[in-house]
């Protein structure tokens, strides 16, 4: 057993111990949980970023482990795809974690959530290496059960409310992709990831179209594709802020994840195009990016106006890739990274401004940067990112996303594009407007608040200045945008 | 309406019998099956099979000698089952005042009768023994000897005046059972002498002395052990 | 062609366990005696039957005829590898069973008769799981039926009694129609023995073919609970909990689904059913069931009620997988025979040890449950994500299969069925899990963990659902028991497609 | 109707037969069930007999100058047999009847019924 | 002729003298005459067994009474139903070891003996009707059973035993007339009396009319003495209220006597060629499903123990003539092996029911309840004779209804096999209530908490039969192999 391996079991399992660890640890002593969380995490992100890394030229192995019953193994693979998902992941959970020290409160509760919490990102980044449909669906499964806890954490009647719908989606969901995948071991017998798709999909047109379908309505649950977005406008608010950054920044893409993993590596480019199904994919993704796009302008509160983002950023994703050109999908992975950081950012200022001055309603921000100047800048580097100005993070994804749809020449998709960023910056512009417009007016409550210090305010600069280097950097080698050009490559122009 | 029933179904069972009967072979034929077959057989025999002149008691003695048996069986068993059967408790409320107890209560008897009862007694036990012990020539035989018996002693008791005595009346209780069990106790001595003298059960010696005895023990048997039940389904339906 | 091999064991697993129980109603008086009679009984028939794994493995067949009491009727032990199979689960059940009910049962009235009767169970089931012949699984099954009466009926009030009737008036009039259905199979087709293939191939009368199905599958259909033969089950909860596990997990239930499967795979035969096509009504019965036991489930506040309700949903997976006649459906069948008395029998225990505990019985009494009982509630919580169908779990193995099996058979409604069902299961089992460890009732919950005695059964029965889940190839388990059974109802030569 | 004629002995049987079975089954009184119950046994005896019967016979004794024609000994020898048992009947179900008028008060069957 | 031959004659005789013994014997010592009539029955026993033996051996044979060949002398003759002789000597003598101590309980201590003379002389009239192979003979020992039968119901106590005697006193011997009628009309058609050759003879009749009548009157007559609905109305009364011992032994054995004379009624005129036996063998289809049904539920509603066991033979009996009215191989053969099989299960019944009834004191159902716990051996064995009476495989009961189903099946008659099953069913409904009485409810009445076991020798004979009554069902297959050759002749006619 080599380390190469190894460290793939190690990155999947060391958040699930740490988190046990640190709830046991920190109960008793909160410096030693937090060392326990913060090194947990922080060994974690460098494990599968030096992962990401290794395997970005391709498939840098993979491992067959346990076999459930003859045919249905748990496979883990290191491919370009799965560790540059699963560094986002690892990143944007370290942030989270440790912001979730000076978000929670000081008690025992807290450590149950960071166990939680460490638990899920365990079981992301088992998705994220999942070989096949099988692996996949068992940690998609778990997590999302894993979630729910943390999504009801404040347990107060939204929240719980929240969960519950969260559940019913998300179970659905699951039912959906779990009858996908049977659907595809009855068309194709053992299905691991195949970059090109199976070749032995058998079957009549019609059951493959509903494979298809299945799966795509499953994991388009947790993708947010609407019509099945229902759970993200409760689920986002009700969760505590650093889950809210998780939940917007990875786990939507989680959903994401599985459909491209579907798309390209179980039917196959050739396949799709020949199912006729993308245009109906983009078609759905693009009416997602405008409809949800269009709700957020329409929403005053905060985590739910971002939230209603999210949807709208992950529909270009898929919209992206409806073109499957190479250029596209390149920028819809970078996408992928980028909104994470940029909407987990946005989502650790709305829980800071929220702490700190109970403000939740973006009408209640007015004259925030009086009082909280380094959170307010913060807050307007990531929006002015996540409307995709130059050089912000956001930018470099929106412009290669542009740039693949009218490489695809799918202009229609490529007008949406932009009419969604349009949207995207009139839903964020009056954010960034009001916190700066100067206020007297005693009835904004923040209006006597200082600046939040500690953890929270040091995870939003990392996160502000994530935006500002991957903006400014992103061509670098190892940098996302590396990786996710190798992986495009890969899953697009698969090695023979 | 039960009677309407009842009517209805002798009816119908009447000419249900009517048509059957028949059509069977007209009685007093001598060529019926009755008499061309087994009878003819017995007569053909003549008394040298059966083993007496006549031939009911030959046929009832010897050639269905188990029948027999069982016969006298079954008149002893009756009177078992009357000892056993009868009322264990005495007179209950129900039965009300008007039940006389026969046990105390002296029936006055005529001395004529009862003297002309007493004279006859001896005469007709001597004609009961006459009809048993000639059973096997003449007409008649144990039973009817055993019935003239115990209708004679059953006269006796009835008009002795001495019907408050229950006990030790005509014999000693250990005897009496005995005598009561003759008729079943020497048809089964008859099976085993029959074992032993020609080799089948119920059958009768082969000798004609030994067979003439034989058949006047059996029939004294019967005949005694009849009267004995009989006086003693008397009194024990009189005493209740 | 098996290999058969005339042995003792397939009579002396039952017997020993037998013998055993009439030393618990011998000597039973005695606390500790009955505790050494029981666990004999269940440990001697444990390592008996487990003995006979490797041989049937490698294709024997071990056979042994104890005499022909009717013509044609013969009381005979077999064992193949559908029937050890059964038998694994139970024996292996039945120890854990009968360790927890030694502790559980502390301080009850006639502990003697409950022990006597529940090693007779034990004893009887596994002669069920080796039956040779229609007429020997008949004969234990209604043996079992009498055997179980006593323990339902355990606390003699009222309810229990009222449950007993009930549970006797389904039974016995099942076993009756069983009777009837084997008087036909034995008048048509002059053989009570299980074949692999069927013994009814000769039998042109689809009348007579029809009366058969509908008399045995419905008879062993009552114990199976499949609606509307289900009625028992619900009110049989009365029972003690160790008995509500032998009715629900182990014995009773299963002994019901197996004989339908017997009666599908070796009465019928998979060739014959398809050409007669009664097993789609089966499996159209058996998904209402699925879907309304699950309904009814839902409505249930009391913890053990709504046990029972879900096991009736689940045993109809078994129906529905056997009646779908294609080996993956059949491999569904038979480990979801396992599968379902794993999972089940740990909700049972914890539904068992938190009464035991807390005297809590329902569900919206088990606020914050999990602080005071947290290995307990693990266990619940991995038993419920097991029946949800989550991966690595035992219930996931069940789904999978028959979801292919159904596909195979051309009956994707099915799978559709399957994925509603693992939704609703969902739905029942998450709010316990919800209220267990997500809401307090503002009390401070100490730490009360179960006793060890109790804990121990549901840890391990717990830890075998993830075993089941995710080792099922490991050389201990059954699976591949599993596999050859369904080769040989099947025909099979090579792998399971 | 000359069957009816010649076999008029066999249908007076029947129809003594028939007299005692109305009484059975009519009366309520034991007693007079019993005297039913006889009146049929003597019928059968009678119809017995008759089969046994020979015109102008003579009874079945078999001294050295006997001359027949004999009419039939068995019938004669059953009809004995059966005369027995019926007495030993008759005794026993008087002897009841003498227990259930003690016990039950009554002999009428239609009002011990009621007893208990 | 060899000494088994003999033993023929020895079967009826040995336990009629013996019984006409007691009486004149033990009058002094009432007690004692137990152990002379064990002995006695136990010597029968021991004959029919050699009877058996040679049966095996060499198939039917006959014995010509007083060496008289027939049709001159009675023969009897020995053939494979005769061969329940056995059985039901073995009975008569189990009942005999339980009347040890529950007779004087319920007898005058004068009258001990005239009770096991009456026994005795049962089982003599019982044996001479099973081997006779004459008509009158036939009636004669069927006399002598019935007039023993009569008195030993009347030997209770209470008015309800004088008033079941005479009940049953008077259908019997209206039966018994329609027998003696019967016999007179073969007679008077073929001049004998031997069945065999009345049988031949027959044919030769000028007339079936008669013959028809005949056999009618003999299967009625038989079907009183056999308890077949609607004929039946005697036995519940009779059976409830006789003493425990003899309620086995009139439900296990008497009333057999009536079946299997029917079976050789049947057996012998069957050959009759004119004679269309299949109206009267639907008639026994018919009224036998009608008894099993109604015996069953009549017994469902009953509160008393014993009555509700009477009703369980009325049902039983329905399953014996279903069996013989299917007349096919199978089912008749089961039907034969019922007879024998319900004897032991009911005599077990009664007997264990008899020994809770005495040590309590107690007779209603619902007074019983936990008497298990004081009597756990005698509530056992009822509760075993209960599944066994309902037929719960592998007891004896099983196999009579295994068969008589699948005989129902061979013969295209699937509704009378539900007939069977739905019996059995009900069978089962009040055993299992009668067990759930006595073992799974706490004690309602003093009297259970103060009953003690019953003592050893009732034990003995409960014990003994209750296993036979389970046991048995493991023997079927060779108690049908034996009763299969003395089927076939039934079998044409089916």
């Amino acid at each position: 057993m080599t380390l190469t391996s190894l460290l793939p079991l190690i990155a999947l399992a060391l958040p699930i111990i740490g988190g046990l660890a640190a709830l046991g640890a920190g109960r008793r002593n909160r410096r030693l949980g937090i060392a326990v969380v913060a090194g947990t995490a922080v060994t974690t992100f460098l494990i599968t970023a030096l992962l990401a890394l290794a395997a970005k030229d391709g498939l840098l192995r993979e491992m067959t482990l346990v076999q459930i019953a003859p045919p249905v193994w748990i496979v883990f693979r290191i491919d370009p795809l799965g560790t540059l998902f699963a560094a986002t992941v690892s990143g944007l959970f370290l942030l989270a974690l440790i912001y979730a020290f000076g978000y929670l409160p000081d008690d025992r509760r807290q450590w149950r959530f960071h166990a939680f919490a460490m638990a899920c990102q365990g079981c992301m980044i088992g998705v994220a290496f999942a070989g096949n449909l099988v692996t996949l669906l068992v940690f998609y499964e778990l997590f999302s059960l894993l979630s729910y806890p943390l999504i009801t954490h404040d347990r107060t009647r939204v929240a719980v409310a929240a969960g519950l719908k969260y559940l019913v989606y998300i179970i659905t969901g699951g039912a959906f992709v779990w009858a996908g995948i049977i659907l595809v071991f009855h068309l194709g017998g053992e299905i691991r990831f195949l970059p090109g798709g199976l070749a032995d999909i058998n079957g009549s047109p019609g059951l493959v179209l509903a494979t298809f379908a299945c799966l795509v309505t499953g994991f388009g649950v947790k993708a947010a594709l609407m019509p099945l977005h229902g759970w993200v406008p409760d689920a986002h608010p009700a969760a505590p802020a650093p889950f809210s950054a998780v939940l917007s920044g990875v786990m939507v893409a989680t959903g994401v994840f599985g459909i491209l993993r579907v798309m390209f590596e179980i039917f196959g480019v050739s396949r799709l195009i020949e199912m006729g199904v993308l245009p109906w994919l983009g078609g759905i993704a693009g009416a997602s990016v405008l409809l949800a796009a269009a709700r957020a302008v329409g929403e005053d509160d905060l985590k739910r106006r971002l939230a209603w983002s999210t949807i709208s950023q992950m529909a270009y994703v898929l919209m992206a890739v409806s073109t499957i050109g190479g250029q596209a999908v390149t920028g819809a992975f970078v996408h992928i990274t980028h909104h994470a950081f940029l909407k987990g950012g946005l989502f650790f200022c709305a829980g800071l401004v929220a702490t700190v001055t109970g403000a939740t309603r973006i009408s209640q921000l007015r004259g925030l940067a009086q009082r909280m100047p380094v959170t307010s800048l913060a807050l307007t580097v990531l929006a002015l990112g996540l409307v995709g100005i130059p050089p912000l993070s956001g930018f470099i994804s929106k412009w290669l996303l542009g740039l693949g749809l009218a490489d695809a020449g799918a202009m229609v998709r490529l007008g949406v594009m932009l009419a969604g960023a349009l949207l995207a910056a009139v839903y964020l512009w009056p954010i960034i407007y009001r916190i700066w417009l100067p206020t007297d007016d005693p009835r904004f409550a923040h209006s006597h608040s200082r600046e939040a210090s500690g953890w929270m305010l040091g995870i939003l600069i990392a996160t502000g200045m994530l935006a500002v280097i991957l903006g400014t950097a992103a061509t670098l080698p190892g940098f996302p945008l590396d990786l996710a050009k190798n992986a495009a490559q890969w899953l697009v122009e698969p090695p023979p | 309406m039960r009677k309407f029933l009842a009517l209805v179904l002798i009816a119908a069972l009447g000419a249900v019998l009517i048509a059957a009967v028949v059509n069977l072979p007209e009685p007093g034929t001598t060529d019926s099956p009755v008499h061309t077959h087994v009878s003819a057989g017995y007569i053909k025999g003549g008394h040298e099979a059966g083993g007496a002149d006549n031939l009911v008691t030959a046929v009832l003695l010897n050639y269905r000698a188990i029948d027999t048996f069982g016969e006298v069986t079954v008149i002893f068993t009756a009177l078992i089952a009357v000892l056993a059967a009868t009322s264990l408790a005495g007179p209950t409320e129900r039965s009300g005042t008007q039940n006389i107890d026969l046990k105390t209560t002296r029936v006055p008897v005529s001395p004529v009768v009862s003297f002309v009862v007493r004279l006859m007694a001896p005469f007709i036990a001597t004609f009961a023994l006459f009809v048993m012990l000639k059973g096997h020539e003449l007409p008649g035989g144990g039973f009817q000897g055993g019935v003239v018996l115990g209708a004679m002693l059953i006269l006796l008791a009835l008009f002795s005046g001495r019907t408050d005595k229950t006990d030790d009346e005509e014999l000693p209780p250990g005897l009496r059972n005995w005598i009561r069990a003759a008729g079943p106790l020497v048809f089964g001595a008859l099976g085993l002498t029959g074992l032993v003298f020609s080799g089948w059960l119920f059958s009768l010696p082969d000798h004609p002395f030994w067979r003439e005895m034989v058949m006047i023990g059996l029939e004294l048997g019967i005949g005694i052990g009849g009267a004995a039940v009989l006086v003693g389904l008397f009194r024990a339906l009189r005493e209740g | 062609m098996p290999i058969e091999l005339h042995d003792l064991r397939p009579v002396l697993a039952p017997l020993i366990s037998a013998l055993c129980a009439g030393g618990v109603f011998v000597m039973g008086t005695s606390g500790r005696w009955r505790a050494i009679w029981s666990l004999a009984a269940a440990g001697l028939k444990f390592v008996i039957v487990w003995s006979m794994l490797p041989g049937t493995l490698a294709g024997s067949v071990y056979i042994f005829r104890v005499g022909e009491i009717l013509p044609g009727l013969s009381i005979a032990f077999r064992v193949d590898a559908f029937g050890l199979f059964y038998a694994l689960v139970t024996a292996t059940l039945w120890v854990l069973t009968t360790v927890y009910a030694l502790a559980y049962m502390k301080g009850s009235h006639a502990l003697k008769r409950f022990f006597g009767f529940f090693a007779l169970c034990i004893s009887t089931t596994v002669a069920i799981a080796f039956a040779e012949n229609l007429f020997t699984l008949f004969l234990f099954y209604e043996l079992l039926t009498v055997c179980t009466y006593p323990l339902v009926i355990h606390d003699q009030d009222a309810e229990a009694r009222r449950a007993g009737r009930k549970y006797l008036a389904y039974t016995l009039c099942g076993g009756a129609v069983i009777l009837a259905g084997m008087l036909l199979v034995f008048h048509s087709a002059g053989t009570l023995s299980l074949a692999e293939g069927g013994i009814l191939g000769d039998v042109d009368d689809h009348r007579v073919l029809l009366l058969i199905f509908l008399t045995l599958v419905g008879g062993f259909g009552v114990k199976a609970a499949i609606m509307p033969l289900h009625a028992w089950l619900p009110a049989a909860m009365v029972a003690p909990t160790p008995v509500s596990a032998l009715l629900h997990a182990v014995a009773v239930v299963k002994a019901g689904a197996f004989g339908v499967v017997r009666v599908l795979y070796d009465v019928f035969g998979v060739n014959l059913l398809k050409s007669l096509g009664f097993a789609t009504w089966l499996g159209y019965l058996a998904g209402f069931t699925i879907i309304a036991g699950s309904i009814m489930a839902l409505r249930q506040n009391r913890l053990k009620a709504r046990l029972a309700w879900s096991t009736i949903s689940q045993l109809s997976y078994i129906l529905l997988a056997a009646s779908l006649l294609t080996p993956a459906a059949a491999l569904a069948a038979i480990i979801h025979l396992a599968n379902q008395a794993f999972t089940k029998i740990t909700m049972f225990f914890v539904a068992g040890a938190i009464e035991h505990n807390t005297g809590k019985t329902h569900i919206d009494q088990l606020d914050g449950i999990g602080y005071r009982m947290p290995w307990t509630m693990a266990a619940f919580t991995i038993a419920g994500l097991s029946f949800m169908g989550v991966p690595l779990l035992a219930g996931f193995i069940t789904k999978w299969y028959l979801s292919l099996g159904a596909l195979a058979a051309d009956s994707g409604g099915f799978v559709a069925l399957m994925a509603l069902s693992g939704l609703l299961n969902a739905a029942y089992w998450l709010p316990i899990i919800y209220r267990a460890y997500f809401r307090e009732t503002g009390i401070p919950q100490l730490r009360e963990e179960t006793p060890w005695m109790l804990l121990a059964p549901i840890g391990i029965c717990a830890g075998y659902v993830i075993l089941l889940g995710t080792g099922a190839q490991a050389p201990l388990m059954p699976f591949s028991l599993a596999e050859s059974a369904v080769r040989l109802a099947f025909g099979l030569e090579g792998g399971i497609p | 109707m000359n069957v009816l004629l010649t076999h008029v002995d066999y249908i007076a049987a029947v129809a003594i037969f028939l007299v005692g079975l109305y009484i059975l089954l009519v009366k309520q009184n034991l007693l007079k069930k019993i005297l039913g119950l006889n009146i049929m046994e003597t019928a059968v005896f009678a119809f017995i007999v008759t089969a046994g019967m020979t015109d102008n016979g003579v009874p079945p004794l078999l001294g050295p100058d006997a001359v027949g024609p004999f009419a039939s000994p068995l019938p004669h020898a059953l009809v004995l047999t059966g005369i027995v048992v019926a007495v030993s009947i008759t005794a026993l179900a008087l002897a009841l009847i003498v227990r259930v008028k003690r016990e039950c008060g009554s002999v009428e069957l239609n009002e011990l019924g009621k007893v208990e | 002729m060899s000494a088994a031959a003999h033993g023929l004659a020895l079967v009826v005789l040995v336990p009629i003298v013996g019984g006409a013994l007691i009486p004149a014997l033990f009058r002094r010592f009432p007690t004692a005459a137990w152990g002379f009539a064990l002995a006695s029955s136990a010597l029968t026993l021991a004959i029919s067994i050699s009877l058996i033996r040679r049966l095996l051996a060499e198939g039917p044979f006959s014995y010509a009474a007083g060496g008289w060949p027939p049709p001159y002398g009675v023969a009897l003759h020995f053939d494979r139903f005769g061969a329940a002789i056995a059985v039901f000597s073995m009975i008569t003598l189990l009942v005999l070891i339980f009347s040890r101590r529950y007779i004087p309980a319920v007898v005058p201590i004068a009258r001990i003996p005239l009770y096991y003379a009456l026994v005795m002389i049962n089982l003599g009239g019982m044996n001479g009707f099973l081997v006779t192979g004459d008509l009158f003979n036939l009636f004669v020992f069927m006399e002598v059973f019935s007039v023993s039968a009569y008195a030993l119901v009347a030997m209770a106590r209470g008015p309800q035993a004088g008033l079941a005697a005479i009940k049953y006193l008077l259908l019997g011997a209206v039966s018994s007339l329609l027998v003696l009628f019967a016999i007179g009309l073969i007679f008077a058609q073929t001049g004998t009396l031997n069945m065999a050759d009345a049988a031949g003879r027959l044919d030769a009749a000028a007339s079936i009319v008669p013959t028809a009548l005949a056999l009618g009157a003999l299967t009625i007559g038989f079907m009183v003495k056999a308890a077949l609905f609607p004929l039946h109305v005697w036995l519940p009364d009779a059976h409830a209220s006789a003493p425990a011992p003899v309620s086995a032994l009139l439900s296990a054995v008497v009333v057999k006597a009536g079946v299997i004379g029917i079976i050789r009624t049947l057996q012998t005129f069957s050959d009759h060629g004119s004679l269309q036996l299949m109206p009267l063998q639907s008639l026994l289809i018919w009224l036998g499903a009608i008894a099993v049904l109604w015996g069953a539920v009549a017994a469902l509603v009953q509160s008393d123990l014993k009555r509700l066991l009477a009703y369980s033979t009325v049902t039983n009996i329905g399953y014996i003539f279903i069996g013989l009215g299917i007349g096919s191989a199978t089912a008749a053969s089961g039907a034969a092996v019922h007879i024998i099989n319900h004897a032991v299960i009911k005599a077990a019944l009664f007997l264990a029911a008899g020994a809770l009834i005495h040590q309590s004191g107690l007779r209603h159902i619902d007074d019983l309840r936990g008497l298990g716990e004081r009597m756990p051996l005698s509530a056992l064995a009822l509760g075993v004779a209960l599944l066994a009476v309902a037929g719960v495989p592998p007891t004896a009961g099983f196999v009579g209804k295994w068969q008589i189903g699948l005989g129902a099946l061979e013969t295209g008659r699937p509704l009378l096999m539900g007939v069977v099953i739905v019996g059995g069913l009900l069978v089962l409904t009040y055993g299992v209530r009668i067990i759930n009485t006595l073992f799974f409810r706490p004690p309602l009445h003093v009297r259970v908490v103060t009953s003690r076991e019953a003592p050893p020798s009732m034990l003995a004979a409960i014990l003994l039969l209750a296993a036979s009554s389970f046991l048995l069902g493991l023997a079927g297959k060779p108690m049908l192999d034996f009763v299969a050759p003395a089927i076939l002749p039934l079998t044409d006619t089916g």
